[in-house]
C-alpha cells in the first residue's frame, strides 16, 4: 500500500462514506439512495458488473471499502447517462461511478490491468501530449499495451478494421509522427497542472 | 340555478368528490347552508370509477349511494354540476365567487327515462372510463349519477343527432339553446375539494406508456376490473384483447421520484395489493400477480392486507424500481428490464400485462386555484395566504387515499364553520 | 453576412484524417447550404471524452473544457460554442453545469486557467449542431434547401446515448426522441419510428477496452435496424458512428453474421439532399458504402 | 293531529301511459287501495305535476301520498312533500324497465303495477309524518376524554367553533406523549428538521380560554344517558367527584407504548443502552436541560453509533408481537437520527428497515435525513447484544445478502408500536375478562347494557370499520379520536381530533331536533314500543348494534332515542311485534304483504317476496332495471332499512297469505362486513337459520325462504338471483298453503 494509502485508510477508518463524500467527484450524492436499484437495471453492461451501483451505493453505507475499490464495477461504465436520467432522486450516478474509478486509480487499488482503466490512461496520456487526441498512437498503444506479441496478434485480430479506417482515411498512419497540436502546449499544460494540483490538495492526494 | 341564494353564513364547498361530498354533508348535518359545485355532470369524482376499496375489497358506491341519499334528503346542501369556480374574492366571512357553469343542454325537466340517448348514434370517448371505449354523445355518466340527469356532449351540438335527441325527449328537457352561465355566490368560508388526477403516465418515458398498449395505469385497471366497466370485468389488455393472467404491478409509477412528483402517492402500494386480487378473482390459482416496489407501504391495520397478500402463492414481490419495458414484437407481451435489489438479481421478466401504480398529483395546483392559497412544492393546497378562509380538503392537500380523504374533509368542515359561526354571532343571527 | 454564426469546437475526432473527418467535410457543406457561420475556436484543445475520468480526475477535465470556453469567449465574443460531437459538447455541457452550480470550482478552475493566461467569465452556451439545425432553424427552414429528395431510402434514426442523455434535444424524450426521424421525413427519406434500439448504448468508449461487450451492443443495433428493413442508419454521434459501422466486420468474423448495414451522420443525408456530391457528403470516408445514398447523391449531384 | 287523507298519484310519463293501464292503476288505488283522492298525470315530476300534489296537500287536506311513478331513489327533489306521510310505488325502474315489453308479458308486468300500488296505499296509511322528538336532551357542552394532543385540539377546536368543553386527564398534567417529546416532525414544508412540538402553547390556550373546563388526575367513573344528555362522573384522585353535563364525547384516550422487556431478543429490558422511542424522547429532553449532547445511559459515554431498529415488535406474524404497523415510527427515527446529527454531524446513525414508510410529503422528511448524512440499511434485525460500552446489532442486509452483518452501537433505539388506550373488550364476556392476567381499565365507564367502553374493531383500536365514513360509531354521540382510533402520527392526531369535534357538535345539534344521525341522517322518526306487550326477552337490548337500549328498573327495554340510528334491528328482533317507528314498522311492512293480490293454487302464478335492504339490493334493482335487466315477474319487492329489521313475523304472515317464497337480500356481513348497521345483516341471517322449524310446522319446503349477501355492485347478479329462485319455486311446485289464506 502506498503512503497514500495508509494516510487515507488511517483518516477513515470509520467511516467510508464519509470518505467517499470528500474525495470522489459528486461522491457526497451517494448517501442520497433509497436503494431502488433503476440504475442497475438500466446499465447497458449491467450483466458484466459484479456489483451494480445501487450496491455499490449500499457497500460504501456498509463500510466495505476494498471490495468497492478494488472492483472493476466501475469501470464497466460506457458513459451512456440511462442511470442518470432514471434516477429518482437524481444521483449524477454515471460521474460518481468515474469519480470511484477515478479515486481506486489514484490510490492504486484499482484492479491492476483492467483494461478501460489501462486505457483511460492511455487516452489521458495521448491527450496530454498534444492537447488533441492523436487516434492513431491511441489504438497502436492500446493494442500494444500488453507487449509486442500480445499487441502484434490483437492488431492482426483487428486489421480489417484498422485497413479500412485507413482505406477510407480516417486513421492516419501519418500521425504516428506528429498529428494534430495546440499552439499554446505549454500553457495548456501548466494549466492541467495547475488544476491537478488544487485538485490533489483538496482531496488529500498530496505527496 | 338562478334560485342559488347565498349569504357570508353559506359554505361554499368546491369539488363534489368524495371529499367535497363529505364536507358539504358534515357541514348541512350541523345546520349550515352549503353550496356545492362541481365541474363534471355528476357528483361521485374518482372513487365512483374505482371497482373496490382496500382492504376491505368493498365497492366504492356503496358508499356513494348512502352520500347521495344524504344529499337528497338534505335541503341544507345545494349542487351545482358542470360548473367550475373562476375567481375567489374577499375575505374570511365575506367571499364572492364566480361561478361559471358550462351548458348541459338538458334541464331539469329530464326523467332519465333515455330516450335521448337511443336516438343518437354519435359516440365520444367515455370520460367515465377514463377513454378507454365510447358512449354515446347523449348520455347518463353512470348508473349512480347525481343529478339523475343526462347530458349531451357539446361534440353533439349543431349536428342533426342533436335534433333527434331533442325531437325524442317527450318532456321539454333538451335545450340546445343552453349557453354558459356565470354567477356570482358569496360565501363565508370556502372548502376546496378538488380532489387529484392521475400523474401523465407518457411522461414516465422507460416505461412505454402510450407507446406499448399493454401498459396501462392503475385507475385504468380499475375500469377493467369493474363488471361495469368497458370490458364487462374481464381482465382484457388493450394490444389484442386477449385475457391477462401474469400481470405486473409497477409501485412508484411517477411518485417518489424527481424527475417527476416528488412525493409518496401514499395509496398505490395498497391500491396495488387490492388489484393482485382482481388478478385472483379473475383467475384463481391460473393467474400470476407480480409487484415490483421499493417500499411497501402498509400502514397501520393495512399491514394485515400486505401480509395476507404476501401469503398468496399466485403473488410475487420483487425488491426493484423497473428500469424499462419493452415489447415483445411478436407477442406483444411487455418485457421488464431491471435488478432485484434483494441480493441483486438481474430479470427481464414477460407479462401480459403493465400496471403502472400510478401517482397523485392534485387535480388543480395549489397556484391555479382562483384565489389567495399557499401551495406545496408539489402544488397540494397547504393553507390559504393570510388569515383566509379557504380550507383545503381531501387530495387537494394531500395524497390521501378515501379514509385518510374523509377524515380530513371533517375537519375541513369544523374549520369552516367556525368562520361562519362567527360571521352568525357578529350579524346577530346565531 | 450569414444567417447565423457560431464558435465551432469540432473535436479531435473531426480533424483532418481522424475518424470523423467526413463528419467535417459534409457539416461543412451543410452549413454552407443553410447559410450557417461556423468559426473554429482558435486553438481548442480535446474535450477529455468519456474515458477521461480515469486517470484526468474532476478538475483537470472542468479546466480543459473551461480553456476552449475562454478562448471563445476572447476571440468569439457573444457566439454560442456549438459541437458536432457528442462527447464535446456533452462534457461542455457538463462542466458549464457544474462551474454555475459552485463558485468553489469556478474559483479553482480560474486559477487552473490563469496558469496558461486565461480566463472564464461564465457566459458560454454549448450547443450540439443537432439543436442549431432544430431550435435555431426549425424543419421548415431545414426542409427548403432540400434539391434531391431522398425517396425510396428507409433510414433508421440511431440517436444513441450523448446527444440524448442526461441533456438531450429540448422537447425531446430520453426513450424515444423522434427528432431523426422527422429530419429523416424532412429530408424526404422514409423514417422507422419505430426502430427499438434508437438510444441503446453502441459501447461508447470501451469498445476498444471491452470489445466483447460492445459489439454485443452494436450486433443488436445493427440487426434492428435490418429487422424494421433500414437501407441506413443515421446518427448524430462520431463515436456511435464509428463504432457500429466500423465493428460489424469483426461481428461477421466471429458470429457468422452478414452485416453491411450503412452508418451516416444527419449531415450527410443533408447534403445530399441539398443537392450536394459524393465528395461534399463526405461519402467517400465510409468502410460500408451507402450505396444508396450514394446513387441519389450521383443523380442530384450533377447540378 | 287532522284526519287521514289520502291521495294516490298516477304517472303516465317515461312509457308508463303506454306498458301500463293507468286507468286500471287508478281502479286498483280507489277501490283496493281506498284512496280518497287518485290522479294520472302525463308527467308527474314535471313542474305542473308537482304543483297539483301540493295543491292536494294544501287545499285538499291531503295527509297521506301514495306516488305510481319512478323509484324512490329517483326524482327525490320533485317528490318532496316534507309535510306529509309518502309511500312511493316503483313502476318505472321496478316493473316496466324490468319487464319484457311484449304481449305475452303485458299481463304479468300489469299485475305487479296493480300490486305495488296496492302495496304503496297500504303502506301509506300505515305511516305517520314523524315528528322529531325534540324533548331527548339540549345540553350542547363536549366532553373530551384525555388531555394529550388529540384530546386538547378537539377542546380547542370545539371551543373556536363556539361550544364548551370539559376535559378529563387522568395524569396531572395536560400534554400526554406530546408534552415528554423534544421535538416533533414538521406537519408542513419545509420537511427538514425537527420542530417545536407546540404542546405548551396549547396548553396555555386551554389554560386561558373560559369555555374550557379541565379536570386533571381525573378519570371518568361513571357515563350515564345520551346524546344532548349525557352525564359524567368524574372521579378525581383527591378522592373528591364532579358530576358534569355534555351532550357528546371526544375520546381521545391515546395511546400507551409497547413494552420493551417483551423483546428481550433485540435486547429489550437487558441493557440501559436499549431504550425505545420514547425513551430516546426523554434523553433528549434532558439532555437538552443540561445543554449537552445525549450521552450512553449506561455509563455517562460519548454516543458515536446510534441504530435505529424499526419494526420491533410491530408487523409481527409470530403472533407474539403486535401484528400491524404503527406509521409513525419511521419518521420518528429519523427525526430522532436528525437529533443526534443537527448537534454533531461525526455520530453515525443507522436506521435499519424493511419497509421504510414516510408516505406522501414525508418522503422529503426522509431526504432530509440522508441529506444530513443519515444511512439506511434494508434489514432484519436478528439480534441485539448488549455489552459493557453499547451493544452489537446483528442482522440480515437484505440489499448485500449478508446474513451475518453486524453493528456496534452505544445506543440502540427500537421503534416500538402504539398501543391504544381502548378500555375494555366489550366484545368479551365479562367472565372471560375477569380470568385475563391485566384487566383492562375502563376509560368511559358507560353504564350501558351493551358494556362500559367503546366496541373495538381490531387490534384494539376503535375505528370504524367503513372506508367511506371513518367517524361512523357503534355508540352514538361518542367518537373517538388519535391514536386510539388506529394508530397515527401527530399531524393526522390533530387532522383527526378536529373531524372528531365536528361529529360531536353535530351529534348535539341532532339531538336537540331530534334527528338521526348517519346513515339514516335527518331521519325524525324513533322506536316506540307497547309496554303492556313486552315479554321482556331483552332480544332488543341485546341486539341493538349501537347500545341505544337500556333496560329500566322494571327491566324494560329503555329507549334512548338520541342513541337510536333507525336501523329498525330491534323491531326485527321482537318476538312479540310492539316495537315500531311511526314511518316504519311491522304494519307498513305487513299490510303490503298483505295487499299483494295473491293468484290462486291454478293460476301457475306464484308469488315471490323480496324484502331488499334499501342501502344495497334496493339500489342494485334499481340499476338493473336502468340497463333493462329482466327479472321474474312474480317478485314483489319492499324495500326495508336494514335486514335486521326484518321480523319473522314478515315471514310468516307472507308464507300463510300464500306467498310460495320469501328472498331475503341484505349486505355482507362476518369480519369484512358492509352492513351499514353493523350487525343487522348478521342477525337476520342468524334469525332465518332458525325459521326452518317454522317452515317445517308449517309442513313447508325449506327453499321457501331464502337469505343472500348482496352487493350495490349485483347489478346482473340480483335479477339472476331471482330468476333462478323463481325457477326453483317452478320445481318445487307452488306453496301448499295458496288459497288456505
Amino acid at each position: 500500500m502506498s503512503d497514500l494509502n495508509t494516510q487515507a485508510v488511517e483518516r477513515y477508518r470509520n467511516n467510508f462514506l464519509k470518505e467517499v463524500e470528500e474525495n470522489v467527484e459528486e461522491g457526497h450524492w451517494v448517501k442520497m439512495c433509497m436503494q431502488c436499484g433503476v440504475c442497475s437495471g438500466s446499465c447497458p453492461f449491467g450483466p458484466h458488473w459484479e456489483h451494480p451501483p445501487q450496491e455499490i451505493f449500499m457497500m460504501i453505507r456498509a463500510g466495505k471499502r476494498d471490495e468497492v475499490l478494488a472492483s472493476d464495477s466501475m469501470w464497466m461504465c460506457t458513459s451512456c447517462y440511462n442511470c442518470i436520467v432514471r434516477c429518482p432522486r437524481k444521483l449524477p450516478i454515471t460521474h460518481i461511478m468515474h469519480g470511484l474509478a477515478n479515486y481506486a486509480h489514484r490510490l492504486g487499488i484499482a484492479p491492476k490491468g483492467q483494461p478501460t482503466r489501462e486505457f483511460a490512461k492511455l487516452f489521458w496520456d495521448n491527450m496530454m501530449k498534444k492537447g488533441r487526441v492523436n487516434e492513431m498512437k491511441l489504438t497502436i498503444g492500446h493494442y500494444f499495451r500488453n507487449g509486442i506479441g500480445a499487441g502484434i496478434k490483437e492488431a492482426m485480430a483487428m486489421k480489417d478494421v484498422g485497413l479500412g479506417m485507413l482505406k477510407a482515411k480516417r486513421l492516419n498512419p501519418m500521425e504516428l509522427a506528429g498529428g494534430h497540436g495546440l499552439k499554446d502546449l505549454k500553457g495548456f499544460h501548466a494549466m492541467v497542472a495547475k488544476a491537478k494540483e488544487i485538485e490533489d490538495r483538496k482531496k488529500g492526494f498530496v505527496k | 340555478m338562478a334560485d342559488v341564494v347565498a349569504t357570508n353564513e353559506t359554505i361554499l364547498v368546491v369539488g363534489g368528490g368524495i371529499s367535497g361530498m363529505t364536507a358539504a354533508l358534515e357541514a348541512a348535518e350541523c345546520g349550515k347552508q352549503v353550496v356545492l359545485v362541481e365541474k363534471s355532470p355528476t357528483l361521485g369524482g374518482r372513487t365512483a370509477l374505482l371497482y373496490r376499496y382496500f382492504p376491505k375489497l368493498c365497492h366504492p358506491v356503496c358508499g356513494l349511494e348512502i352520500n347521495l341519499r344524504r344529499i337528497r334528503g338534505n335541503r341544507n346542501v345545494r349542487v351545482i354540476t358542470m360548473a367550475e369556480v373562476t375567481a375567489i374574492e374577499g375575505r374570511r366571512g365575506d367571499y364572492t365567487a364566480t361561478v361559471k357553469i358550462a351548458p348541459r343542454y338538458v334541464n331539469e325537466n329530464c326523467t332519465a327515462c333515455g330516450a335521448c340517448a337511443e336516438a343518437v348514434s354519435a359516440e365520444f370517448p367515455n370520460p367515465f372510463n377514463y377513454h378507454l371505449n365510447a358512449t354515446r354523445a347523449a348520455y347518463l355518466p353512470h348508473a349512480m349519477a347525481y343529478p339523475q340527469r343526462y347530458v349531451l356532449d357539446p361534440s353533439l351540438i349543431g349536428t342533426p343527432d342533436a335534433e333527434k335527441a331533442r325531437a325524442a325527449c317527450k318532456y321539454d328537457a333538451i335545450d340546445l339553446e343552453m349557453a354558459e352561465e356565470t354567477l356570482q355566490l358569496k360565501a363565508g368560508a370556502v372548502i376546496w375539494a378538488t380532489g387529484w388526477q392521475p400523474y401523465d403516465a407518457a411522461r414516465i418515458q422507460p416505461y412505454g406508456y402510450g407507446r406499448f398498449p399493454n401498459v396501462i395505469t392503475s385507475v385504468e385497471f380499475e375500469r377493467l376490473a369493474d363488471p361495469h366497466g368497458p370490458t364487462g370485468g374481464k381482465l382484457l389488455r388493450p394490444s389484442d384483447g386477449k385475457e391477462a393472467r401474469n400481470v405486473a404491478f409497477i409501485q412508484c409509477a411517477g411518485s417518489r421520484d424527481e424527475n417527476h412528483l416528488r412525493h409518496c402517492s401514499r395509496i398505490c402500494c395498497m391500491a396495488s395489493l387490492k388489484q393482485t386480487h382482481y388478478v385472483r378473482e379473475a383467475h384463481g390459482d391460473e393467474g400470476r400477480s407480480t409487484i415490483y416496489y421499493i417500499d411497501i407501504r402498509a400502514i397501520d391495520r393495512f399491514e394485515d392486507f400486505y401480509q395476507k397478500v404476501q401469503k398468496d402463492p399466485t403473488v410475487k414481490f420483487i425488491k426493484s424500481k423497473v428500469a424499462r419495458i419493452a415489447e415483445d414484437a411478436q407477442t406483444g407481451h411487455p418485457i421488464l428490464h431491471g435488478v432485484d435489489t434483494e441480493g441483486y438479481h438481474r430479470y427481464a421478466n414477460e407479462h401480459d400485462l403493465v400496471v403502472l401504480a400510478i401517482g397523485m398529483a392534485p387535480s388543480v395546483p395549489a397556484g391555479d386555484v382562483p384565489a389567495e392559497v399557499i401551495g406545496d412544492s408539489s402544488g397540494f393546497l397547504e393553507a390559504a395566504a393570510g388569515d383566509g378562509a379557504i380550507f383545503g380538503a381531501g387530495c387537494a392537500t394531500s395524497a390521501l387515499d378515501v379514509n385518510r380523504s374523509v377524515q380530513n374533509a371533517t375537519a375541513a368542515a369544523l374549520r369552516a364553520i367556525q368562520v361562519v359561526n362567527k360571521v352568525a354571532r357578529a350579524e346577530g343571527t346565531a | 453576412m450569414a444567417k447565423k454564426e457560431y464558435a465551432f469546437y469540432p473535436g479531435c475526432s473531426s480533424q483532418l484524417k481522424a475518424s470523423a473527418s467526413n463528419y467535417l467535410v459534409s457539416v461543412n457543406s451543410m452549413c454552407e447550404k443553410l447559410d450557417i457561420k461556423m468559426t473554429e475556436i482558435p486553438d481548442w484543445n480535446c474535450c477529455g471524452a468519456s474515458v477521461g475520468y480515469g486517470e484526468g480526475g474532476e478538475l483537470p477535465r472542468l479546466a480543459i473544457s473551461a480553456r476552449n470556453f475562454a478562448l471563445a469567449e476572447q476571440h468569439l465574443p457573444g457566439q454560442d460554442v456549438v459541437a458536432t460531437c457528442a462527447a464535446c459538447w456533452l462534457a461542455s455541457r457538463e462542466t458549464i453545469e457544474r462551474l454555475d452550480a459552485s463558485a468553489e470550482l469556478m474559483k479553482e478552475t480560474n486559477e487552473a486557467l490563469a496558469a496558461a493566461g486565461l480566463t472564464y467569465r461564465g457566459q458560454v452556451q454549448a450547443r450540439h449542431m443537432v439543436e442549431v439545425l432544430i431550435d435555431d432553424l426549425g424543419y421548415e427552414e431545414l426542409a427548403k434547401p432540400v434539391s434531391n429528395p431522398l425517396e425510396g431510402l428507409k433510414i433508421a434514426g440511431y440517436v444513441g446515448c450523448q446527444t440524448n442523455r442526461p441533456f438531450g434535444i429540448a422537447g425531446e424524450s430520453f426513450e424515444n426522441p423522434m427528432y431523426l426521424d422527422k429530419l429523416v421525413e424532412t429530408l424526404g427519406a422514409e423514417s422507422l419510428p419505430k426502430y427499438e434500439q434508437k438510444v441503446t448504448c453502441c459501447g461508447g468508449a470501451l469498445a476498444f477496452s471491452e470489445p466483447d461487450k460492445s459489439q454485443k451492443q452494436i450486433r443488436d443495433i445493427v440487426e434492428s435496424a435490418y429487422d424494421h428493413g433500414a437501407d441506413l442508419i443515421v446518427t448524430p454521434c462520431p463515436l456511435c458512428q464509428a463504432n457500429v459501422e466500423v465493428y460489424q466486420s469483426e461481428i461477421n468474423k466471429k458470429q457468422g453474421t452478414k452485416f453491411a448495414m450503412p452508418v451516416t451522420y444527419y449531415s450527410q443525408l443533408m447534403t445530399v439532399a441539398y443537392g450536394g456530391t459524393h465528395k461534399e457528403a463526405g461519402l467517400d470516408g465510409h468502410i460500408i458504402a451507402p450505396g444508396k445514398l450514394e446513387e441519389i447523391a450521383a443523380k442530384g449531384g450533377k447540378k | 293531529m287532522s284526519e287521514m287523507k289520502t291521495a294516490a298519484y298516477i304517472c303516465k310519463g317515461c312509457g308508463l301511459g303506454e306498458r301500463l293501464d293507468a286507468a286500471q292503476l287508478s281502479k286498483v288505488a280507489q277501490k283496493e287501495g281506498k284512496a280518497n283522492l287518485v290522479r294520472e298525470h302525463d308527467f308527474l315530476c314535471s313542474a305542473a305535476g308537482v304543483q297539483m300534489i301540493r295543491d292536494d296537500i294544501e287545499k285538499e287536506a291531503v295527509t297521506h301520498v301514495a306516488i305510481a311513478a319512478c323509484s324512490r331513489r329517483a326524482k327525490a327533489e320533485a317528490f318532496w312533500f316534507p309535510t306529509v306521510a309518502m309511500a312511493r310505488a316503483n313502476l318505472r325502474e321496478g316493473v316496466i324497465w324490468s319487464q319484457p315489453d311484449t304481449d305475452e308479458a303485458r299481463e304479468g308486468t300489469q299485475e305487479m303495477a296493480d300490486d305495488y300500488v296496492r302495496m304503496a296505499c297500504a303502506e301509506v296509511k300505515r305511516m305517520k309524518l314523524p315528528a322529531g322528538n325534540t324533548e331527548t336532551g339540549h345540553n350542547k357542552r363536549l366532553l373530551v376524554v384525555g388531555g394529550g394532543v388529540s384530546g386538547m385540539t378537539a377542546a380547542i377546536e370545539a371551543s373556536n367553533t363556539g361550544y364548551q368543553v370539559v376535559l378529563v386527564e387522568k395524569s396531572g398534567s395536560l400534554g400526554g406523549w406530546g408534552a415528554r417529546l423534544w421535538k416533533r416532525i414538521p406537519f408542513q414544508e419545509p420537511l427538514k428538521d425537527p420542530v417545536e412540538t407546540g404542546v405548551t402553547d396549547m396548553i396555555d390556550r386551554i389554560g386561558a380560554d373560559p369555555n374550557i373546563k379541565v379536570y386533571l388526575n381525573a378519570t371518568l367513573a361513571k357515563t350515564t344517558g345520551a346524546p344532548g344528555r349525557f352525564a359524567a362522573e368524574i372521579a378525581v384522585e383527591s378522592g373528591s367527584v364532579a358530576m358534569e353535563e355534555v351532550g357528546a364525547i371526544v375520546q381521545a384516550s391515546g395511546f400507551g407504548t409497547y413494552d420493551i422487556a417483551e423483546l428481550p431478543e433485540l435486547g429489550g429490558g437487558k441493557s440501559p443502552d436499549v431504550v425505545d422511542q420514547a425513551g430516546l424522547e426523554k434523553l433528549a429532553v434532558e439532555a437538552a436541560a443540561r445543554g449537552q449532547p445525549i450521552r450512553r445511559p449506561s455509563d455517562g459515554g460519548e454516543i458515536r453509533t446510534v441504530a435505529f431498529v424499526q419494526c420491533a415488535g410491530q408487523r409481527d406474524d409470530t403472533g407474539r408481537h403486535l401484528p400491524y404497523c404503527s406509521g409513525f415510527c419511521c419518521s420518528t427515527s429519523i427525526k430522532q437520527a436528525m437529533y443526534f446529527k443537527d448537534v454533531n454531524p461525526a455520530v453515525d446513525t443507522v436506521v435499519i428497515y424493511t419497509d421504510l414508510r414516510v408516505p406522501g410529503s414525508g418522503e422529503d422528511f426522509y431526504r432530509s435525513g440522508q441529506e444530513k448524512g443519515v444511512t439506511f440499511t434494508k434489514g432484519k434485525v436478528t439480534g441485539v447484544e448488549p455489552g459493557s460500552k453499547g451493544c452489537t446489532v446483528k442482522f440480515h442486509d437484505l440489499i448485500l445478502n449478508d446474513k451475518d452483518a453486524a453493528i456496534q452501537a452505544d445506543l440502540v433505539v427500537l421503534a416500538t408500536g402504539q398501543v391504544p388506550n381502548s378500555g375494555v373488550n366489550v366484545d368479551i364476556p365479562e367472565e372471560e375478562a375477569a380470568k385475563m392476567e391485566v384487566k383492562p381499565v375502563s376509560i368511559l365507564n358507560l353504564d350501558y347494557r351493551q358494556g362500559r367502553d367503546l366496541p373495538q374493531l381490531r387490534h384494539g383500536f376503535t375505528d370504524s370499520h367503513f372506508i367511506c365514513f371513518p367517524y361512523e360509531t357503534r355508540r352514538t354521540g361518542i367518537y373517538a379520536a388519535g391514536p386510539v382510533r388506529r394508530p397515527m402520527d401527530m399531524a393526522q392526531a390533530v387532522e383527526d381530533a378536529t373531524g372528531a369535534t365536528l361529529k360531536a357538535i353535530q351529534a348535539v345539534e341532532n339531538a336537540e331536533l331530534g334527528r338521526a344521525a348517519h346513515p339514516r341522517s335527518g331521519d325524525l322518526s324513533f322506536p316506540s314500543f307497547r309496554r303492556d306487550g313486552c315479554t321482556q326477552c331483552k332480544r332488543c337490548t341485546v341486539e341493538c348494534p349501537f347500545g341505544a337500549i337500556d333496560e329500566d328498573e322494571q327491566r324494560y327495554p329503555l329507549f334512548n332515542e338520541s342513541r337510536c340510528r333507525r336501523c329498525g334491528t330491534c323491531m326485527g328482533a321482537c318476538p312479540v311485534r310492539v316495537i315500531s317507528f311511526e314511518n316504519y314498522s311491522v304494519d307498513t311492512v305487513g299490510s303490503q304483504i298483505k295487499a299483494v293480490d295473491m293468484p290462486d293454487e291454478f293460476s301457475e302464478k306464484p308469488r315471490i317476496l323480496l324484502l331488499a335492504c334499501e342501502n344495497d339490493a334496493y339500489p342494485a334493482l334499481d340499476m338493473a332495471g336502468m340497463n333493462r335487466i329482466q327479472y321474474s315477474a312474480f317478485v314483489r319487492v319492499i324495500p326495508v332499512r336494514c335486514l335486521g329489521s326484518v321480523n319473522t313475523i314478515w315471514i310468516t304472515d307472507a308464507l300463510n297469505s300464500g306467498y310460495d317464497g320469501v328472498m331475503l337480500m341484505g349486505c355482507k356481513h362476518g369480519d369484512e362486513y358492509q352492513c351499514h348497521f353493523v350487525k343487522g345483516s348478521e342477525l337476520a341471517n342468524y334469525r332465518m337459520s332458525k325459521i326452518d322449524d317454522t317452515l317445517k310446522q308449517l309442513a313447508l319446503e325449506t327453499e321457501r325462504v331464502a337469505t343472500y349477501e348482496v352487493a350495490i355492485t349485483d347489478i346482473e347478479r340480483v335479477p339472476q338471483l331471482i330468476n333462478n329462485y323463481a325457477a326453483k319455486i317452478n320445481e318445487i311446485g307452488l306453496s301448499p298453503l295458496k288459497g288456505f289464506a
